[in-house]
């Protein structure tokens, strides 16, 4: 059953009451949650059209008091981060007056992503390639390889903490 | 609106990019494609053929590993990563104005499109439009490299069905030498025939000469009196038809499913084109006159891309002769490697390549003192030639080994932008 | 004065040989030309005024390149082969008759040698694919046999219209069958003309030239059965290609084209003048036309061609039991 | 089927007698290169005769390719105003992974680097290709400077050029005339 709703942000709120803060990330989806969303932004919305999927890593961030004056009132701490990435999606429905929308995960390091290679099969070698490079891992994908580096390549390059020259053998 | 969710999502026929098709398995028919060459039965006849990534017709670096039973291909495993070169990690590292000419060498065929779509996602980034004459001048570039990017493509197709000893490489020859005046009408804007560093964020970095425009229209005149001789060489050609047609349909909604777009996906049926549905740069100028075909085998994209090379010769005539007056940068010229320093957040953008949606997604990361960064945090562009070889496992089982490599050529991959 | 019969067959057995194969690599010369022509290049210009000298450089470069011989190729077979296609390809040049005494060996069954021989090529080709032990050049000569055999039928039939005709197998004769104006090509008016179409057809399928070269669609299959030959001995399997090439329009002119009969003074030249038109069309459509794919090939010859030449044989056959043969 | 085939020969065989567009070899190539191309580098001297480089480092820095090296000499009189400026003591750029961006040329505040409209010559070993200011300076000498100019691409770039009066443009000072 496909919805014409113009406003795919509006929709997603009404429906899951998840609010957009801004809106080239969309809203944030609790991971149990992705494939519920995923497959009603398809089937109902026809967004049929992968665009992206991203990851973007993050490194651990201490807690940080940030400064003010002697006498005043201390502002409120920010809490240290844990070492997380941000996995963002985007889809798009096709045709005159095409829109896209976006939506985003936080994905803490050790934990998994649900994979969305059963919604739209342009998601696998999206997830793949963010596999690849910056290392998070999607539950459920059948066939999580590397794509860009070799097998055996140590790390996973668009992390952070992956040095630009870091020393490699040659590829094979 | 309520929308009340249908517990059964009905299987018959969805709306997708102003179609109605009918819901299919998005499998491919031959099994799972990630079986390896072990999981088969040792007694069948399977032989492993490795198509690259030194072959002729791969366009590059592509490797696909073939399972044939005799010349059938039962199982196609694409594996990339030949020409992976770490472009999206070179831009973490350089400033915004240092990675345009680097994002050049993506898309080699078409280098204009791509320092296109990351200067517009910087831009958007920026909050800051480019002005009229250099929107102008980017429709005009663009559309010229799509007459090269399709020219180009007609050529190298002709190659793999028509053999480098062959009646392929006399096509091929034609192609480039027409492509080869585009590339002057470069050279004479820009200084450079191939990777031009002419945009930048907030316009164009050249303006165009004096006699420019007489040059594009003389060129244009000639270019497209002689498709008409490409048409007589090929279009009704009996061998060509007999290679083409029929041959490697792809799916519609196979192709939205993988994230497919441009020709492959118009050919198919896909009423798509961003050019008309989201107007970027001075598209909203002109009327695009979207191609569409039906389809779907070798030979729509083929007569899909001459149409197309048509069209676009179509826009360039429409918007040359009134470039507006005026500057064509909206900011100044970068003096220094720290000139241009958006404000954290993300942005994403997308252009209409000549093979599709080449997109790109930029986080701007934090710089000092609050301020944004002289790098982007994170910047990944998204080719249409990697989605359009993820069709490969789907579409090359049950075809001729003849066949694979055409519909491989007709999907115009590029494997710079692919691998990246 | 009087030569003996035998020393004569063989001076022009090595004149011919020698000459041919000269004249082979400046056919070579001239067909990149003619297709630099026809892609609006020059071809080549640098070794020697205009380029004239590009063979022999070409045959300097082949004999310096390294000889590699696959670690798990069938080293004998694989050696022989290059060899062997050149031998069956000049085999077939002793019958073909360029006048009435430039001939090395005047066969009474000179149209039946040269098709035997003919179809004996796919040997050698299919042999060197499977010894190469390698996927691609496996996979061209299966090709390349399959093509072979199947072409073969309606090449035979074809050049039996001739036969028909003349009465005889003896290519000499065949061509005195032709005298003055009477070609084959066009009379008897009808099936001579369409079994010379179809001959041309076979002959360019038989010899692997576009748009019937399967066996080493470089496209698909790297170079086919000659994928892991290098040097000299890939320059043997284009040699023969060439050679082939070159004899089958010889062969085309001689059964249809009255060989050496022709306006004005009879002679060799005519025979070169036809072989050439015919080999500069072969060409010609070599730099137009694309590559068919194999199985459309074989169905083809087998729906098309087969039936079309049996019906030229049959209508050859009811003219001549007709009207009779030529006195 | 058969007349198509003829129309497709008849279109190869009209371009046998078209004049050919390839050239025939660089070394002997006659075609003429378009104003704004860009090639090999040039350091050239300014209008006072002396070398335009003042060592600002400003072209090391904005390389993409990070493949100049400037050696800044440090501030010294010059002979010819007997002012106070800065001189490049080496400058190596390596043309073996130059992308031909024209950033360099662009932020150059004294117009000193310029491009060539001529390749650099081929060479025998990757060193042939390291141009070293020696090499810089004697490119100069081959008088085909490109048409960009730091200060014309700035010009060109201004975000107010032709909003306001237009200014008569500045004439590049490296430019040898």
């Amino acid at each position: 059953m496909i919805v014409d709703h113009p406003d795919t942000a509006a929709w997603v709120a009404e429906r899951f009451g998840w609010q957009t803060a801004d809106p080239e990330l969309g809203p944030q989806v609790p991971a149990d949650q992705l494939v519920a969303l995923a497959t009603a932004l398809r089937d109902e919305l026809d967004f049929a059209y992968v665009v992206y999927c991203v990851a973007v890593h993050y490194p651990a961030e201490d807690e940080i008091q940030p400064k003010f004056k002697e006498g005043e009132e201390p502002p409120p701490v920010i809490p240290a981060k844990p070492d997380r990435c941000l996995v963002t999606y985007r889809v798009r429905r096709l045709g005159p007056g095409t829109t896209t929308f976006g939506f985003h995960l936080w994905v803490p390091t050790g934990e998994t992503c649900p994979s969305l290679v059963d919604v739209w099969a342009g998601m696998d070698w999206q997830e793949r390639e963010q596999y690849d490079l910056v290392g998070v891992v999607f539950d459920g994908h059948p066939d999580l390889r590397r794509i860009m580096m070799s097998e055996d390549w140590p790390g996973h390059p668009l992390r952070r903490d992956y040095a630009i020259d870091t020393r490699h053998h040659p590829w094979r | 609106m309520a929308v009340t969710p249908s517990p059964t999502p009905e299987p018959a026929t969805q709306r997708v990019g102003g179609l109605e098709l009918p819901v299919e398995l998005l499998r491919p028919a031959w099994g799972d494609p990630y079986l390896d060459l072990d999981d088969y039965d040792a007694e069948s006849d399977v032989m492993a053929l490795n198509l690259g990534p030194q072959h002729p017709s791969t366009h590059g670096v592509l490797r696909v590993k073939l399972f044939m039973d005799g010349e059938v291909c039962v199982r196609a495993v694409p594996y990339l990563g030949y020409l992976h070169r770490g472009v999206e990690k070179l831009c973490e590292k350089l400033s915004y104005a240092n990675v345009t000419p680097i994002v050049d060498k993506n898309d080699y065929v078409s280098p204009m499109m791509n320092e296109l779509a990351i200067n517009m996602t910087f831009e958007k980034l920026m909050g800051c439009e480019p002005p009229p004459r250099a929107q102008v001048i980017r429709t005009i570039v663009a559309e010229l490299q799509r007459v090269a990017s399709h020219l180009l493509w007609v050529g190298t197709f002709c190659l793999d069905i028509g053999g480098a000893i062959g009646g392929g490489a006399s096509a091929f020859m034609h192609t480039f030498r027409e492509r080869e005046l585009i590339l002057e009408i470069f050279e004479e804007l820009t200084g450079c025939r191939f990777h031009y560093n002419h945009h930048t964020v907030g316009g164009q970095r050249h303006d165009i000469p004096a006699g420019w425009d007489t040059l594009v229209k003389q060129t244009l005149d000639h270019i497209e009196r002689r498709t008409f001789e490409y048409e007589d060489m090929l279009t009704e050609n009996p061998v060509f038809k007999a290679r083409t047609i029929g041959v490697g349909v792809v799916d519609p909604k196979l192709a939205m499913a993988c994230g497919v777009s441009g020709p492959v996906l118009r050919a198919s049926g896909g009423d798509h084109d961003l050019r008309r549905d989201a107007p970027y740069a001075a598209y909203d100028r002109v009327d695009v006159d979207v191609q569409v075909r039906t389809e779907g085998d070798i030979y729509a994209r083929y007569l899909l891309r001459l149409a197309e090379l048509r069209e676009s010769i179509r826009i360039v005539r429409c918007l040359i002769d009134d470039i507006p007056e005026g500057p064509i940068c909206a900011l100044k010229a970068v003096k220094l490697p720290g000139a241009v320093k958006p404000k954290p957040g993300f942005a994403y953008t997308a252009i209409e390549s000549p093979r599709g949606e080449l997109g790109t997604f930029v986080v701007a990361g934090p710089g000092k003192r609050g301020k944004g960064g002289p790098n982007p945090y994170r910047c990944k562009i998204r080719p249409p030639s990697y989605h359009v070889l993820s069709l490969l496992p789907y579409i090359a089982p049950g075809e001729n080994l003849s066949d694979i490599i055409a519909i491989l050529g007709s999907l115009d991959p590029i494997m710079g932008e692919a691998d990246r | 004065m009087s030569i003996s019969p035998f020393l004569w067959s063989v001076i022009v057995g090595f004149v011919m040989l020698n000459v041919v194969m000269l004249g082979t690599a400046f056919l070579m010369l001239f067909e990149r030309k003619f297709a630099g022509r026809m892609q609006n290049r020059p071809g080549p210009t640098e070794v020697g005024p205009n380029g004239l000298f590009q063979p022999i450089a070409d045959l300097v470069k082949l004999l310096q390149k390294e000889d590699i011989v696959p670690d798990k190729a069938d080293r004998g077979l694989f050696n022989l082969m290059p060899p062997l296609t050149v031998t069956f390809t000049l085999v077939m040049l002793a019958v073909v008759p360029f006048s009435e005494n430039i001939l090395v060996a005047d066969l009474n069954v000179g149209v039946l040698f040269l098709l035997a021989i003919g179809s004996i090529q796919i040997v050698p080709v299919w042999v060197a694919g499977w010894a190469s032990n390698n996927k691609y050049a496996l996979l061209g000569a299966m090709r390349g046999m399959a093509q072979g055999i199947s072409y073969e039928i309606p090449l035979v039939l074809c050049a039996a219209v001739p036969v028909i005709y003349a009465g005889t197998f003896n290519l000499t004769e065949i061509v005195e069958a032709q005298q003055g104006w009477g070609w084959f090509l066009w009379w008897p008016p009808g099936p001579g003309f369409f079994a010379f179409g179809l001959f041309m057809l076979c002959a360019l399928a038989e010899a692997n030239r576009i748009p019937f070269d399967i066996p080493e669609a470089e496209a698909e299959l790297v170079a086919g059965v000659s994928t892991e030959y290098t040097g000299m001995k890939f320059g043997l399997f284009y040699l023969a290609e060439y050679l082939h090439t070159f004899i089958s329009a010889a062969v085309a002119s001689v059964l249809f084209l009255g060989g050496w009969e022709g306006p004005g003074p009879d002679g060799w030249w005519w025979m070169m003048a036809k072989t050439l038109g015919l080999f500069v069309a072969i060409y010609w459509a070599r730099w137009t036309l694309m590559r068919y794919r194999s199985d459309q090939l074989l169905r083809y010859c087998w729906v098309y061609f087969l039936p079309l030449s049996l019906l030229l044989v049959a209508a050859a056959g009811t003219w001549t039991a007709l009207v009779g043969l030529p006195s | 089927m058969g007349d198509q085939i003829l129309n497709a020969m008849w279109t190869t065989m009209k371009n046998v007698f078209r004049p050919k567009t390839t050239e025939i070899l660089p070394w002997k190539q006659t075609r003429k290169r378009r104003e704004r191309y860009r090639s090999t580098f040039a350091l050239v001297h300014n209008d006072l005769g002396e070398e335009a480089c003042i060592g600002c480092k400003m072209c090391e820095k904005i390389c993409p390719s990070d493949i100049i090296t400037v050696v800044a000499g440090g501030r010294k009189e010059s002979p010819v105003t007997g002012k106070k400026r800065g001189y490049a003591d080496d400058f190596i750029l390596d043309l073996n992974a130059c992308i031909v961006c024209e950033l360099c040329v662009q932020v150059c505040p004294e117009d000193a680097i310029l491009h060539l409209t001529v390749p650099q010559g081929p060479g025998y070993t990757r060193e042939d290709l390291v141009l070293t200011m020696d090499k810089l300076y004697d490119n100069e000498k081959r008088d085909a400077a490109s048409w960009g100019t730091g200060t014309g691409l700035v010009a060109m770039q201004d975000p107010k050029r032709g909003l306001e009066p237009p200014k008569p443009k500045p004439e590049a000072k490296g430019d040898k005339s």
